[in-house]
């Protein structure tokens, strides 16, 4: 979605298309960063349904498949809720020099947005 | 949303419950203003705000032009609508709207996501603020103990509206809260759910908590989680093993005024869990009918 | 000019009357005098199956407002009415309703706004909802106010326009006074106000919009001047618009209502029902041999400053009634017109009066004696008070 | 205005809360509006009770009325309730030519002299409560004093009083419309003039 550059071009009536968040990127927030075991999760989904931000990746069969860090906001809830300990925190500054392709999934928004 | 919050939680798992079309309308609160950051807008459904107290009234409009433009046949599909309001937008301010709404017998779900206080105006008091508390506008200070009155029983309130449908839970256990708002929308009528959520910076509690605190708060009996079936009470959750309520308040920031060592105030402690205790046998009175 | 027919009826159920001929799809109200009847005649048409509307009978005029905001942004054609305190009540949510582009159509019964309480009209409600964004119309008698309702529905819904409306009518005096108005059939306003078709529906859940998104400094400005754009259309919209209805009507109103203005020397600017007394006078101030004009501000928003500023031009003296105070300030009519009448390149005298607070009424003297004031060349820096118990020092006290 | 040139006829009622004096006023207008003339009818409005005094008035005309003040200066005054010939200042602000309608059992001469009227003022006295007793049994003063209206507007007749009141009244029972026409009628054939 591109941003109005000028009122001409703001929407009427105060809207904002729907799920056109999918654009902003929450990841950049986040000081601590969870990292996903993926030989340990059995895919109970605990950190699925608990996540604030809808940030556990699932795949095609429903199973958990990585977490989204275009998203995440690192508040921890995933790795707390893991009965299986699955998920560990970890300093985002670590991962500064990392390239930007674990994850980073921005959201497609849909064809009414404009 | 602030990092662990849990609000979002809370929407997230209601709107899992509702499998037909749903219009959501939003009181003034932290859902509100994070969720719809112009241009943008985090909502995949139709969302409307209107103001902080009347969340009832709007989706009563909406409700109701819903009705008579499905009967013109302009409308075309069958639709859910909730409202998610704030314990500020819900308990204290909006509570005229909303009894107005229930007794007018609109056909919603209001949610209410209660941190038990003002946080988008930075954590004061409000009606759902429970005693002793330390809330901005109701510190813990050298002379007084924070909150010094009990929080409003506002899920009593509702009830005694005589609606099909009020519930009450906390976020430890999703199912609960998906299984209480689909049966909440699928009552046709209005049905309420008061759902308790943390709010890190208020209860001051480490961000990955909330379901830890949650779960302390169901099985302290602080907040009991129960339905109102048309009227009939319903204990949803029994603790096997009841905690003190000083475990729950122990791990809140927000009383810590009452454990500072060699000013420690037991007595409220004491107070506050004699009321847990009366609340509870008045609740299970309650359910045996 | 098919079936129209001429009944005896009042300010509020003309209006009452239109609101059953447009058949709107939500109205949600709550009572306040003296527009109570509105809702009560409305809630008889539902009850009796005269409309298919949903009425909400809510708890509050917040909510009242509130529900139309919701109803109205689904898509829904929405109508209410209030008065005084009551649209107080309402004010947080007129801004709102404008931003949202929500065509509501509002009976506003003017009253005064206490304390202390009183239930006749001035215009202290309606004024301070000057700003709020809303077109704000203030009618005469019954006959304009249901004419009225007809070319707001259409006014507020048009594309350009998508702005609510305020159809004002003075409490009592033209809400309860029972005078004969020419109706159309049922038929004809039908045809006439025609069907919604709202742009981004709430209810279009394949399209999902959200309304009412927490903006910042980034876009709040742009927003605002979206809704000015808007305002800025009505004058061109209600011109055809007029044009249409007096096809079956017959009736064209101006948004600026010129009575023996154009060649007048004095002129008496007013609103709403004391301009009949105005006009009487001005027709015997005429026969006396005196040019006297009368003009009344039908729109003040979207105020007719150009069409005043040219009737104003070359008067030898202009004075403005206002029918609700701007304590500390000019009051809202009198602060419209001199701004209106800065362009001219010759001064115009002007002198600003307060009148009729709280239902006092508008005599024949009282506008004579105006009249007399402007043709002595009599002036005051601050604004005269027309029929208010004062102590009068040339009678030595009273 | 005040020079007795006006083209507009304005009548005041003084009536009591509950007595009726606004329908009565309603009424006035409609029927003379269904005469082809333009017209008015407004109630002054305040805190309502049963029993206190209230005005109410009625402007016609030939030409459409423009003016919506309350009426300062009538031509006809109404008075509803016999009690009202003294506290109500019914003569407040009259043309010197006025009619007073009176319902009253006082002999007209001497409510006129009592009144003190001027020479050209006419005074038109009937028993409206008698009356109204006697065919409805119940104190309803308006029937007989529209009747006795009728005398003042004389290209309209009595009947037409009744035939509206009949038509507008249609809920009710045939007797209790009856009586009613009855009580108009005899309103006319009863009034007094002095």
């Amino acid at each position: 979605m591109s941003k109005p550059k000028c009122w001409q071009d703001v929407p009427p009536a105060t809207i904002a298309w729907g799920a056109s968040a999918l654009d902003v990127e929450t990841g950049l927030w986040r000081s601590m960063r969870p990292v996903l075991d993926e030989n340990k999760c059995i895919s109970c989904l605990k950190c699925w349904l608990q996540c604030p931000d809808s940030s556990i990746k699932t795949n095609e069969e429903g199973r958990v498949c990585g977490i989204n860090m275009f998203f995440c906001k690192g508040c921890g809830v995933c790795a707390q809720v893991c009965p299986v300990n699955a998920i560990s925190m970890h300093q985002e500054a670590d991962f500064t020099n990392e390239k930007r392709e674990h994850g980073e999934d921005p959201g497609k928004v849909a064809d009414h947005v404009k | 949303m602030c990092p662990g919050c849990g609000a979002p939680t809370a929407v997230r798992q209601a709107l899992m419950a509702v499998e037909d079309p749903v219009v959501v309308v939003g009181a003034t609160g932290c859902l509100e203003v994070s969720t719809t950051v112009y241009p943008y807008s985090a909502w995949r459904v139709p969302f409307m705000h209107v103001a902080f107290e009347n969340a009832g009234a709007g989706i009563s409009g909406v409700e109701a032009a819903h009705r008579i433009l499905s009967k013109k046949g302009v409308a075309k599909e069958k639709i859910k609508f909730v409202a998610f309001g704030g314990d500020g937008g819900t308990y204290d301010i909006g509570l005229q709207s909303l009894s107005g709404a229930l007794e007018r017998g609109h056909d919603f779900t209001y949610i209410c996501y209660n941190n038990q206080g003002y946080m988008n105006t930075g954590a004061q008091r409000s009606s759902a603020t429970p005693v002793s508390a330390n809330a901005t506008t109701s510190p813990a200070g050298s002379v007084i103990p924070g909150k010094l009155q009990r929080a409003k029983n506002l899920t009593e309130i509702v009830a005694a509206h005589d609606i099909p449908y009020v519930a009450q839970t906390t976020l430890h256990n999703p199912m609960d809260l998906i299984t209480k708002v689909k049966r909440a929308v699928e009552t046709p009528g209005p049905a309420f759910v008061n759902v308790l959520v943390p709010c890190p910076l208020f209860w001051k509690i480490d961000s990955a908590d909330q379901m830890k605190v949650c779960k302390l708060a169901a099985d302290s009996r602080f907040w009991p989680v129960y339905e109102v079936i048309d009227g009939k009470y319903v204990l949803s959750y029994n603790p096997k093993n009841p905690v003190p309520l000083e475990d729950f308040l122990w791990s809140q920031g927000r009383y810590s005024h009452l454990f500072k060592k060699g000013r420690e105030r037991m007595d409220l402690v004491a107070q506050g869990q004699a009321d847990v205790d009366r609340e509870w046998e008045r609740l299970l009175k309650k359910c045996a009918g | 000019m098919l079936n129209k027919r001429k009944e005896m009826t009042s300010g509020n159920l003309a209006f009452a009357e239109a609101m059953r001929q447009v058949n709107p799809d939500v109205v949600a109200a709550y009572p306040i005098t003296p527009s109570t009847e509105i809702p009560v005649k409305f809630a008889e048409f539902v009850a009796n199956g005269l409309v298919d509307s949903e009425y909400v009978a809510v708890e509050s005029e917040h909510s009242a407002i509130t529900a139309c905001v919701g109803a109205s942004v689904s898509g829904a054609r929405v109508m209410t009415a209030s008065s005084a305190n009551g649209v107080a009540l309402m004010h947080e949510i007129f801004p709102i309703a404008a931003a949202f582009r929500a065509p509501i159509v509002f009976g506003l019964v003017n009253r005064s706004l206490g304390a202390p309480v009183n239930i006749h009209c001035d215009h202290s409600d309606s004024m301070p909802e000057r700003d709020s964004g809303w077109i704000q119309i203030y009618c005469e008698d019954a006959q304009e106010v249901y004419d009225s309702v007809l070319l707001a529905v259409r006014l507020a819904e048009h594309d350009d326009v998508l702005t609510p409306v305020f159809v004002c009518q003075d409490g009592f005096i033209t809400s309860h006074c029972y005078e004969p108005v020419e109706l159309l059939s049922d038929e004809s306003v039908k045809k006439f106000v025609g069907e919604r078709k709202a742009k981004y529906p709430l209810l279009d859940v394949d399209n999902p919009v959200s309304y009412g998104s927490f903006t910042m400094s980034e876009y709040y400005f742009e927003i605002k001047r979206t809704q000015i754009e808007g305002m800025n259309n009505v004058p061109r919209v209600y011109k055809e618009l007029t044009k249409e209805l007096a096809e079956y009507t017959g009736r064209e109103y101006p948004a600026l209502d010129a009575y023996r203005a154009e060649d007048a020397e004095y002129l008496i600017v007013v609103m709403s029902s004391a301009t009949g007394v105005v006009k009487d006078v001005v027709d015997e101030m005429r026969e006396r041999g005196v040019k006297a004009g009368c003009l009344r501000v039908r729109f003040f928003r979207p105020f007719p400053a150009e069409e005043l500023k040219k009737l104003a031009d070359g008067k030898k003296g202009v004075a403005v009634l206002d029918r609700s105070a701007s304590i500390g300030g000019t009051a809202p009519l009198a602060a419209e017109v001199k701004s209106a009448l800065y362009g001219l390149s010759e001064r115009v005298p002007l002198q600003e009066y307060l009148f009729g607070l709280g239902g006092r009424d508008l005599y024949p003297r009282d506008a004579e004696k105006v009249f007399s004031g402007l043709m002595e060349n009599d002036y005051s820096d601050t604004a005269r008070y027309i029929g208010l118990l004062e102590k009068d020092e040339e009678n030595g006290g009273n | 205005m005040e020079n007795g040139k006006k083209r507009t006829l304005e009548v005041r009622w003084h009536g009591r809360g509950g007595q009726g004096a606004k329908s009565a006023s309603a009424i006035l207008a409609e029927v003379l509006f269904e005469e082809g003339k333009h017209v008015q009818a407004f109630p002054e409005y305040g805190a309502e009770r049963q029993g206190a005094p209230m005005r109410a008035y009625n402007r016609v005309s030939d030409t459409p009325i423009r003016r919506r003040c309350s009426v300062e200066n009538p031509n006809i005054v109404v008075i509803v309730d016999p009690t009202m010939v003294v506290s109500s200042n019914p003569c407040e602000g009259c043309m010197s030519d006025a009619v007073y309608v009176v319902n009253t059992p006082e002999d007209a001469r001497a409510l006129r002299t009592r009144m003190n009227l001027s020479a050209d003022a006419k005074v038109l006295v009937v028993d409206a409560t008698k009356i109204t007793l006697e065919e409805l049994g119940q104190n309803r003063p308006n029937a007989p004093l529209l009747g006795a209206l009728s005398h003042l507007f004389t290209d309209v007749s009595a009947e037409t009083f009744a035939d509206h009141f009949t038509r507008k009244m249609k809920q009710l029972p045939a007797p209790v419309l009856e009586a009613n026409r009855r009580a108009i009628l005899r309103g006319r054939e009863e009034a007094v003039l002095a």
